[in-house]
């Protein structure tokens, strides 16, 4: 659709045009970069690499009511939010957006979800694209790339003294025109495009994914797994900095004789996650669950919507605490042979 | 069907009746339930082998099968044997309360397609409700189906489930029903022994027939490996799993067994299904 | 003006001491303060200090501990495991910037009725100077 | 330092034994400045083992929290020991762990690394940012040498070593079956400097403060499932009947979470900072551990894991207890 532009120094004066929407853009808390709202424009940058927890919290919030009552009474109130409040993530990294549009399969299957699917209804994703890809990203390998328009209404590119915005659906347009701005020359969108280019050259690490999904469960019984979830320590960091990890618990909770059911964010990485009330669990090991996590993004997911529920962000391996690298693994699941698993 | 707006939001049932199939720590408690607003009747239709989420709210809820087949109108049946937080909430509960059901969820036993067959029910312990509904729709529909076997066992005697039922297996034409307890007891007519090795002694014929089981994981095994012994293909067996549920429909990632999610795919899988997924297993 | 701040204050009392100690408060007909909402344990190193956490969460805005004198414990020493417990407690709190004045510990006997009246008013008044407990409170969290 | 041939060697030699089940140790990351816990099975795999400054995790984190699979009747449970390398600061966690009986000394074979500091990823990545390269890095008692896919930069100590390390009052290791390499002197103290700075501050600043940090809090428990004494099988936080903490994150149920944990970890904490280490939102939990480390010492004279004989603080007392402010 529509190239545009804006001066570096109008970043604020963009923000502050787009007084229809609630925007969200990354902001920092000490050294740790979230996707926030924004309350003050000038404090706004769009310097960084990634945030550390991914913006699909703006989607799935890691704690959200469903519904509430009254304790002893039979009437429900539903939280589900208001699709016509319009809503603007700013500067989200192209592999976040790209996370979205995978778990959108998810979320819409058979039976839709309303509270996901109102929030991604109202909410206008503009993009920043990277320039210089961090050290564990491996996005192309995965279906996205630096500059991967994939789930996006607008893509920017910064630069240096401009960014170049490219609008890419109507939502897109009409954030273009909130922000009034300028159209873009030739020379930039030429600009944008090198640097997309470079980007993709800049991307260290990479994964050759075919194959995979259908190898995986081969290795059901494999021991190769345990080279990873032998240091495993079960914690739920790769699974809640994951941004296409959906998996939720659902719980009801009470003060006094106000109650909801809320939903919050769960994983697979936790023992009590699969464990049933009689004390089996199926999952009983971190064998077993760290196989799940790999398995769902690589090979069930894919078996059930057809694409890898993994975007290449690098955040489990940035912040695994004992360096289980998804991609070591796929590589050794890759060399491993396979194995015919028992079964009754 | 339920709210297609939001299927997180529960229906309310009235209990018409609550009564305990067997008693101890892990009673089972069976509920009659019918729903507060009539009209839910309208659009609601679920076939054996559904289930739903059944709960009380303020203290959460969990995935029950319902027990009573289609065939039985005008209310529904939960079996629900005391064990956790839910399970323990909802036996508090007595004629008159409500609870809540969200459903029919999941998918149900291919009972069209098994017209014209003979049909075998391996059940153990609480196991026989999701047997329920299969047993009951081929008694109400008798002309359609071939012979119905009932295998089941538990415990002690006192465990069995559907007591007053089952005398009545035993004496329809066509319907023929074998029990058993796990250890000896006294005054015990029927066999002693696990399910699977009761399996054996009935040894029904495969020809022309479906066998469908359910139980503890470890008896489901073990009465799959003899079924097949007993020359059924994988196809003819089927069994429904259970895995720890919160949302039932297909969201919450707890329950998958492979890329099967056992509250949406599930819960009625076929071995033919299942053998190629060892998790089912697990 | 609103009206004067009333806290809820949670006391944990001894089965063998604190608790027949509050019983001779009543019985004797000493007037003690109605903010104090009571909860029997056989012991005062029963309470667990989640007890404690829990209770803010909840809406209490002072906690009293009370057991029998050093020494004197029903169970011999459950007390002195409770004295170190929540001497801990009470700093770690404090590091968190709750005030330390809603952590409060006692040793009442079962004669001590005039001391459990007093001990009530102390807990009382220390929980008005730190005002309504709004940092961790369950309510204040907006569903 | 330690000379890795020797380390390797030792391994072997470890698990070659037929009474040793597993080892862990390190080995080398895929990237950047941490190098990964190991854990071997096999003498053929000694030869991944590693030891340098970037051996920060402590692998005396995974002895307890292993998980086993039930035995298959008949089978008979498999009672090897479990060999770990240490520094000073996990040898404490084994000497802990061995105070609260989580094992039996005979149970596990301590192969002690005398230590001369290791790395902190945070302050490496301030330095030079965020590297794909596998990093191996030398300390002496002066400075920290870091090779950088073979750009070799060299760093004050205090510019780049763990804040645990620039007070570190116990770099050889106290408990150990075998010491690979010569014991280091001691190089520092703890006056717990920080945490009188800490407690300056107003109730006000204080609630602020932690308010912000622990309203950051995904409660992911890596904090709580890296520490080497959190191994209870079934953890109070996640217990459903009683539930005591609730799952939903606000500030309600995140403060309780971690007051709690810091409760957990009095007279027990050792101080191997890795809960502050694995936290992927920065929160600044030593803050809290160090507060208790601290009181737990000046009040009770209790210093945890450096003695095997002693008693856990809180199933000890004292009849002289302060109880000052004990109505």
């Amino acid at each position: 659709m529509g190239d545009y532009k804006f001066a570096r120094d109008k970043l604020a004066d963009v923000l502050t045009s787009l007084k229809e929407y609630q925007v969200f853009a990354p902001a920092a808390v000490g050294d740790v970069l979230r996707f926030k709202e924004v309350t003050d424009p000038a404090n706004v940058s769009l310097d960084y690499d990634n945030t550390t927890v991914p913006p699909k919290e703006l989607m799935f919030p890691q704690t959200e009511t469903l519904f509430k009552y009254r304790l002893g009474s039979t009437e429900v109130e539903p939280s589900v939010p208001d699709a016509s409040k319009k809503r603007m993530v700013f500067g989200i990294r192209p592999c976040d957006a790209h996370a979205y549009s995978i778990v959108d399969n998810l979320y819409g299957w058979d039976f839709a979800d309303p509270y996901y699917q109102k929030r991604r209804e109202g909410t206008t994703l503009v993009g920043l694209a990277c320039a210089e890809p961090c050290a564990n990203c491996f996005c192309p390998s995965v279906g996205g790339g630096p500059a991967s328009e994939k789930g996006l209404d607008a893509l920017m590119f910064d630069l240096g003294d401009a960014y170049y915005v490219n609008s890419l659906t109507d939502k897109g347009e009409e954030f273009a025109k909130a922000a009034g701005l300028e159209a873009a020359g030739d020379a930039d969108a030429k600009a944008a495009a090198k640097q997309g280019e470079d980007a993709l050259k800049k991307v260290a690490r990479s994964i050759d994914t075919a194959g995979i999904p259908e190898k995986l469960p081969s290795l059901y019984d494999h021991p190769f797994w345990e080279q990873f979830s032998d240091r495993c320590l079960g914690c739920g960091i790769c699974t809640f900095l994951c941004p296409t990890c959906h998996c939720f618990d659902i719980q009801d909770e009470a003060e006094a004789f106000d109650a909801r059911r809320a939903r919050m964010w769960d994983t697979c990485m936790f023992s009590e996650y699969s464990l049933h009330t009689s004390g089996h669990n199926p999952r009983p090991t971190r064998k077993e669950r760290t196989r799940n996590r790999i398995s769902h993004k690589y090979s069930y997911f894919p078996e059930k919507f057809d694409v890898i529920a993994c975007v290449g962000c690098g955040r489990c391996i940035n912040h695994c605490p004992v360096n289980i690298d998804i991609l070591d693994i796929l590589d050794k699941s890759k060399q491993a042979e396979a194995k015919e698993a028992k079964t009754a | 069907m339920m709210d297609e707006s939001n299927p997180y939001l529960p229906y309310i049932v009235n209990i018409e009746d609550a009564r305990y199939e067997t008693p101890g720590d892990r009673a089972i408690k069976t509920f009659r339930v019918t729903f507060a607003d009539d009209k839910v009747w309208d659009t609601w239709s679920h076939s054996p082998g559904n289930c739903a989420m059944v709960g009380r709210l303020g203290v959460g809820e969990a995935m029950f099968c319902i027990s009573s087949s289609p065939t039985e109108e005008g209310y529904l049946r939960f079996s629900i044997m005391k064990m956790g937080k839910v399970t323990r909430a909802l036996h508090e509960l007595e004629t008159g309360d409500t609870m809540t059901v969200r459903g029919p969820l999941g998918n149900s036993f291919p009972m069209e397609e098994w017209e014209g067959k003979n049909i075998v029910t391996v059940g153990g312990g609480i196991g026989q409700a999701p047997l329920r509904p299969v047993i009951n729709y081929v008694r109400a529909n008798r002309d359609k189906y071939g012979e119905l076997q009932v295998i089941y066992g538990s415990r002690t005697s006192e465990d069995l489930c559907f007591q007053d039922e089952l005398g009545e297996f035993m004496t329809e034409s066509g319907t023929s029903c074998h029990l058993s307890v796990d250890v000896e007891e006294e005054k015990w007519p029927h066999f002693v022994g696990f399910v699977p090795n009761l399996l054996m002694e009935v040894s029904p014929s495969p020809e022309n027939a479906i066998a469908v089981t359910c139980g503890p994981p470890i008896m489901i095994k073990f009465v799959t490996q003899n079924l097949l012994k007993l020359g059924f293909a994988p196809e003819q067996i089927y069994t429904t799993l259970e895995e720890r549920m919160k949302c039932g429909i297909g969201k919450c990632g707890r329950c998958n067994v492979g890329h099967l999610y056992v509250c949406k795919d599930g819960p009625v899988f076929s071995y033919e299904t299942l053998k190629k997924i060892p998790e089912a297993f697990a | 003006m609103s009206e004067e701040f009333e806290p809820n204050i949670v006391a944990f009392l001894c089965n063998w001491c604190s608790y027949a100690g509050a019983d001779l408060a009543g019985t004797s007909r000493m007037r003690y303060l109605p903010n104090v909402k009571i909860i029997r344990v056989m012991c005062s190193g029963r309470v667990n200090p989640l007890f404690l956490l829990n209770a803010l969460q909840q809406g209490a805005d002072g906690v009293l501990i009370s057991g029998c004198h050093p020494g004197d414990c029903h169970y011999l020493e459950g007390n002195f495991y409770a004295r170190r417990r929540f001497m801990l407690m009470r700093k770690l709190l404090e590091h968190v910037g709750v005030d330390p004045g809603r952590v409060n510990m006692s040793w009442v006997s079962a004669s001590e009725g005039a001391k459990f009246a007093d001990v009530v008013e102390e807990t009382v008044a220390k929980a008005k100077e730190a005002g309504p407990m709004d940092q961790f409170r369950r309510r204040q969290i907006n569903w | 330092m330690v000379d890795e041939k020797k380390l390797q060697e030792k391994a072997r030699e470890t698990l070659i034994r037929d009474d040793v089940r597993r080892l862990i140790g390190w080995k080398r990351g895929t990237y950047g400045f941490e190098a990964a816990p190991a854990v071997v099975t096999d003498a053929s795999q000694a030869e991944q083992l590693i030891f340098d400054a970037t051996c920060v995790a402590n692998p005396a984190s995974f002895i307890a929290i292993e998980e086993k699979k039930p035995v298959p009747r008949g089978a008979e449970p498999d009672t090897r020991k479990v060999a770990v390398m240490v520094k000073g600061c996990d040898s404490r966690a084994v000497v802990q762990q061995l105070v609260e009986k989580a094992y039996a000394r005979e149970d596990v074979v301590v192969l002690g690394i005398p230590c001369l500091g290791v790395v902190d990823r945070r302050k490496a990545e301030k330095l030079f940012g965020q590297t794909g390269a596998q990093v191996s890095a030398k300390v002496d008692k002066e400075k920290v040498a870091l090779d950088i896919g073979g750009d070799v930069k060299t760093v004050d100590r205090s510019n780049i070593l763990m804040d645990k390390c620039l007070r570190c009052r116990y770099p050889n290791p106290l408990v150990s079956d075998f010491l690979l390499g010569e014991e280091v002197e001691k190089w520092a103290d703890d006056d717990f400097a920080d945490v009188d700075e800490f407690e300056k501050m107003s109730p006000e600043d204080k609630w602020k403060h932690w308010d912000e940090q622990f309203s950051k809090c995904i409660r992911c428990y890596s904090c709580r499932n890296v520490c080497p004494m959190c191994y209870c099988v079934e953890c109070v936080v996640s217990k459903l009947r009683p539930q005591w903490t609730r799952r939903s994150t606000d500030i309600s149920e995140n403060t309780v979470y971690h007051v709690q944990r810091a409760w957990h970890l009095a007279g027990r904490c050792i101080e191997c900072m890795e809960c502050q280490r694995v936290c992927p939102v920065d929160i600044p939990i030593m803050t809290l551990n160090r507060k208790m480390t601290r009181d737990v010492k000046e009040m009770f004279e209790y210093e945890p894991g450096v003695d095997v004989e002693a008693e856990p603080m809180l199933a000890c007392y004292n009849p002289q207890d302060p109880e000052e402010y004990i109505m």
